[in-house]
C-alpha cells in the first residue's frame, strides 16, 4: 500500500492540468516560431496566441484586445501599479495612490517603490475577517488621489472583497481601480462587463494552468507606461518574445475553468470547504479560521490558526504524512516577521506563528480531507505537548 | 496577416513590366514608408481608353498586390473613369487589406493619377479643366485605436 | 513527397531541443510545486532550480549564485541597465549611461526611458561592419559615467563586439559593463572569468531552450534595483513564483550548448555558414552581405541585402517555398522605418528595403542550404523583374 498524498498548497501553485500540457506541447518543438515572424512558423504561432487571447478574455467576460500577457502574476500587478501611477502622474492628474494591508508583496512593494519615486500612499486597514471597508476607501480619496489596487481575494485567508462597492466607490471619484485576482480568478465568477474595475490581474499557475504567465486585463481606452521596455510586443505594453506555449497553456487553463464554473462546481468545493472547516475547528480544540466564511470566502480555501505552537513544525510533520500545506509563521519565510496579513487582522503575534493554511483543488477527494482530520489532531497534540505555553489537562 | 486573394496578386502578379511606347507614364512614392511605384499606359488617342498598362513597384506584398490589381481594374476603361478608382476600391476588391497596410494601396491610386497627369501634360501642356483626382480615403488609415502608451514596436528579433 | 522545409530563423527563436522538452515535462503536472513551499513538492521544485542555475551558470563559467532567472531576456536587459543605473545614481555616483546604435530594443528602449527619468545618455556610432570602437567608448566617458551597455552580438547582423576591449576601458574607468549576450549565450563561448563583463543577459529560446526565461548574470558584489517588485525571489532581484519548468529546460538548453561548445561545433556551423554566404553571394548579383564576417560574426548568422527589391516580398515567396527567414526591411515591421542596425551601418532606406537575415541551426543541413541555393535566385528574379529601379540587361 502506496501512502496517500494530498497535496493542499494550491494557493502557492497548482497542478498544471494534463489537458492544459497537452495543449502546450506542439508549441516547444514543432510550432515553434516566433509570432512576430512574418512566415508560416510565425503565423501558426501567432495564430496560437490570438485564440488563447480569446479563451483568457472569456473567462472574465473581457474583449481579446483588452488582455495583456506578463511574465507572471507580479509582473501584472507591477504592470498595473506603476504603469497607472506614472501615466496618471505624467498626465497631471496627482501621486496618491490607496491600497490596503492585506496587499500581496507585488502590488504592496511595488506602492511602496512608488512612495520613493515621489509618490504619496494609503494603507487601508481590515477588519477581523480580512475586509477592506467602502466607507474607509471613500474616506481616504483625496483630491490628488489617482489610483486605488485592492486585491480580489487574499492568500493567506481567503478573504473575497467587496470588490463591486469598492469600485463603484473609485467610479464615483474618478480614480482609476486595480484589482489583483491571481487567487480569485478561474475559481469564482468574474465578469469584467459588470465589475466597475479597470485592470484586473490574473496568473494561469493558480488555476491549474502553466507557472510563469500572467495577464492583466486593461480596460479599453487605459493608458500605461510600461514597465519593460523593449520590443513592443502586447500591445506595446510588455516586450519580449512572446512565451507561446505558456500563453496557449493560459487560454486553455482558462477555458476548463469557465466550464468548470459555468458548472458549478465552485459551490460543490465550498461545500467541502465547509465540510473541512467544521472537522478541523471540532477536532482540534483553540484553532480558529482565520479570514471570513462561506460565501466571503474562496471556495477552495481553508487556513487556520492553532494556539501554542508554531506553524514550521506543523508542516513538516504534516509533510512526514503525505499532506502538504503552508503557514504565514515566521520560520517558515525568510523575514522573521509573521505574516503581515494575520498581523493586519489583528492577531497577536504568537497566535499568528500557529497559522497554517490548507487549499484545495478540484481533484482534492472527501477521502483526502478525511486522511488529514485523521492525521492533523494528533500532529498538534505532540507539538502543544512541547510548549511551554500549553496547558496540558 | 494577408488573405488569400492578396497573396495570389501578389505571388501571380497580373501586367508587371513595361511598355516600352508608353503613352504617359507616372511615378510616384509612398511617403509612408518611402516605397516606389511606376505605372505604364498605352492609351488609344480617339476614345482614350487604356488599351494596356504594366507596373513597375519597389514595395511591400501589399503594394505589389494593389499594383497588381488596379492594373486590372484599369484596363480597358477610359482614363476618366480609371481616375475615378481610389485605393479603397482596390483594396475592397483584394478582400481588405491589415490596417499596417492601408497606406501601401494609396501607391496604386496615385500611380495612375500622375499616369494620367504625364499624359495630359505631355499632350496638352496642362492639366484638362474639371479633372478631377479622388481624395485619398485613408486619412486615418493605418492608424491602430491609440489605447496604450506603445513603443514603436519590430518584427521578432 | 513532402516538399522540403527549411527554418532559417534561428535568430528570432529556436527550436526547443526534445531533449529539453523531456526534461522540463515532469515538472508540470508531477513535481508541480513552488520551489518557496517547505514541503516535498517544494523542496523538489526547489531543488530542480538550483541544479538549472548551475547547468545555466556553467555555460558561462559563473557561480551558480551570480545568475538570476527572469521572464524573458528583454526584462533581464531591464532589469540591468535600469537597475544599475539606479542603484549607481542612488549612491550618488552619476546619471550618464552609454550605450550603442545597434542594441536590441529592449535595452536602448530601457536607456530612452531612462533619459526621460532625468538619466543622460551617448550612443556609439557602428562602422559598417556594426563594431563599436573602444576608442570611441573611452572618448565618450565621462566623469559621472556609471554605465555602459553594448551587446555580445547583434540578432540583424550577427556583428560579434570586441567585448574584451570594451570591458576593459569600462573597468579602467571604474565604470559598469553589461553586455546583452542574448544572441552569443550558447553559440560562440563566453567566460565570464575571463572577460571584464559586469552583467551579461542570456535567453534560453535562442539557444534552443524553452520561451518566457531569461537570464542575467551578476558579478558578485553589484547592487541592482528591483524593476519587478514582489515576493522577493531570485535574491530579491526578480519577483514572481518562478517558472519552475522553463527554469530546468534553461538548464538543460545550456548544458547541451555547453557539451556542443567543447565539441567544437561552433566551427562547423561557422564553415557551413560561409559556404552559404559564398553561395547567396555568387548566385545572386548586386547583393551583398550585412554585418561582419568571419571569426566577427556569429557562426548560424548570415544577412544581406538584395538590391533593387523589399524584404516583405521575398520573405513571401520564400515562405511558399518552405523556406523562412526574416527581414529587417520596413515593410515587415509596425514602424515604417527600415532597420534602425542597418541605417546605422551606413546603407541608405532604399537598400535597406532589401535586407533578409537567414539564420541557422544545428538541425540546417548542407542539403537545406542547397535547397534555398536554388530556390533564392529566381525569387529575386522575379521580384526584380517588377522592380522600377532594376535595369534588366
Ligand atoms: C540581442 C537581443 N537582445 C534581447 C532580445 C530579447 O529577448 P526576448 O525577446 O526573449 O525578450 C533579443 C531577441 O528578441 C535579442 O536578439
Ligand atoms: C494574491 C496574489 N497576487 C499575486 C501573486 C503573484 O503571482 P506570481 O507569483 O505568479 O507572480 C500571488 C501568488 O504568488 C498571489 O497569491
Ligand atoms: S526559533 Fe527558529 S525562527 Fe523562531
Ligand atoms: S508600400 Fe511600403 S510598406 Fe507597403
Amino acid at each position: 500500500m502506496t501512502a496517500r498524498e494530498v497535496y493542499l498548497d494550491n494557493s502557492a501553485t497548482t497542478r498544471t492540468d494534463p489537458r492544459v500540457l497537452e495543449a502546450m506541447a506542439p508549441y516547444f518543438s514543432e510550432k515553434y516560431g516566433n509570432p512576430n515572424s512574418l512566415h508560416k512558423y510565425g503565423r501558426e504561432a501567432r495564430a496560437a496566441v490570438d485564440t488563447a487571447r480569446a479563451q483568457t478574455a472569456a473567462l472574465i467576460n473581457a474583449e481579446p484586445a483588452d488582455v495583456v500577457f506578463t511574465g507572471a502574476g507580479s509582473e501584472a500587478d507591477n504592470l498595473a501599479v506603476k504603469g497607472a501611477a506614472w501615466a496618471l502622474r505624467e498626465k497631471g492628474k496627482g501621486a496618491h495612490i490607496i491600497t490596503s494591508a492585506i496587499e500581496h508583496h507585488a502590488a504592496l512593494s511595488s506602492v511602496k517603490w512608488l512612495g520613493k519615486m515621489g509618490f504619496e500612499y494609503t494603507i487601508l486597514p481590515v477588519d477581523g475577517r480580512g475586509m477592506v471597508s467602502p466607507d474607509a476607501l471613500e474616506a481616504a480619496i483625496r483630491p490628488d488621489t489617482t489610483l486605488v489596487t485592492i486585491m480580489f481575494a487574499n492568500n493567506e485567508i481567503g478573504t473575497i472583497q467587496p470588490i463591486k462597492k469598492l469600485g463603484e466607490v473609485c467610479r464615483r471619484h474618478g480614480v482609476m481601480f486595480h484589482t489583483d485576482a491571481v487567487q480569485a480568478a478561474g475559481h469564482i465568477k468574474i465578469d469584467v462587463k459588470e465589475l466597475p474595475v479597470d485592470m484586473l490581474t490574473m496568473a494561469a499557475h493558480k488555476m491549474y494552468g502553466p507557472k510563469g504567465i500572467g495577464a492583466l486585463y486593461v480596460r479599453r481606452g487605459i493608458k500605461l507606461i510600461p514597465t519593460l521596455h523593449g520590443g513592443g510586443q502586447e500591445f506595446g505594453l510588455r516586450s519580449g518574445t512572446e512565451n507561446v506555449p505558456a500563453i496557449v497553456g493560459f487560454g486553455k487553463a482558462a477555458e476548463i475553468a469557465k466550464a468548470r464554473l459555468d458548472a458549478g462546481a465552485d459551490k460543490k468545493l465550498a461545500a467541502m470547504r465547509d465540510y473541512f472547516i467544521e472537522g478541523v475547528l471540532s477536532k482540534i480544540p483553540e484553532t480558529r479560521l482565520t479570514g471570513a466564511a462561506g460565501d466571503d470566502r474562496l471556495p477552495f480555501h481553508t487556513s487556520f490558526v492553532v494556539k501554542y505552537i508554531e506553524g514550521e513544525g506543523m508542516l513538516l510533520l504534516l509533510d512526514a504524512a503525505g499532506i502538504y500545506a503552508s503557514s504565514g509563521s515566521a520560520c517558515t519565510s525568510g523575514s522573521l516577521e509573521p505574516s503581515y496579513v494575520l498581523l493586519a487582522t489583528g492577531l497577536d503575534h504568537a497566535t499568528a506563528h500557529g497559522s497554517l493554511r490548507l487549499t484545495m483543488s478540484h481533484e482534492t477527494t472527501k477521502e483526502d480531507i478525511d486522511y488529514v482530520l485523521e492525521k492533523f489532531p494528533p500532529i498538534v497534540e505532540k507539538l502543544r505537548a512541547m510548549s511551554p505555553f500549553y496547558n496540558k489537562k | 496577416m494577408y488573405n488569400q486573394k492578396v497573396v495570389d496578386y501578389f505571388m501571380n502578379p497580373r501586367n508587371s513590366g513595361r511598355i516600352e511606347d508608353a503613352s504617359a507614364i507616372g511615378e510616384v512614392g509612398n511617403p509612408v514608408c518611402g516605397d516606389v511605384m511606376k505605372i505604364y499606359l498605352k492609351i488609344n488617342p480617339q476614345s482614350e481608353v487604356i488599351e494596356d498598362i504594366k507596373f513597375e513597384t519597389f514595395g511591400c506584398a501589399a503594394a505589389i498586390a494593389t499594383s497588381s490589381m488596379i492594373t486590372e481594374l484599369a484596363k480597358g476603361k477610359t482614363l476618366a473613369n480609371a481616375l475615378k478608382i481610389t485605393n479603397k476600391d482596390v483594396a475592397d476588391e483584394l478582400g481588405g487589406l491589415p490596417a499596417v497596410k492601408l497606406h501601401c494601396s494609396l501607391l496604386a491610386q496615385e500611380g495612375i493619377q500622375a499616369a494620367a497627369a504625364d499624359y495630359y501634360m505631355k499632350r496638352d501642356g496642362k492639366l484638362p479643366a474639371g479633372l478631377s483626382f479622388p481624395e485619398s480615403s485613408m486619412s486615418n488609415g493605418g492608424a491602430e485605436e491609440e489605447r496604450f502608451v506603445s513603443e514603436d514596436s519590430r518584427a521578432a528579433d
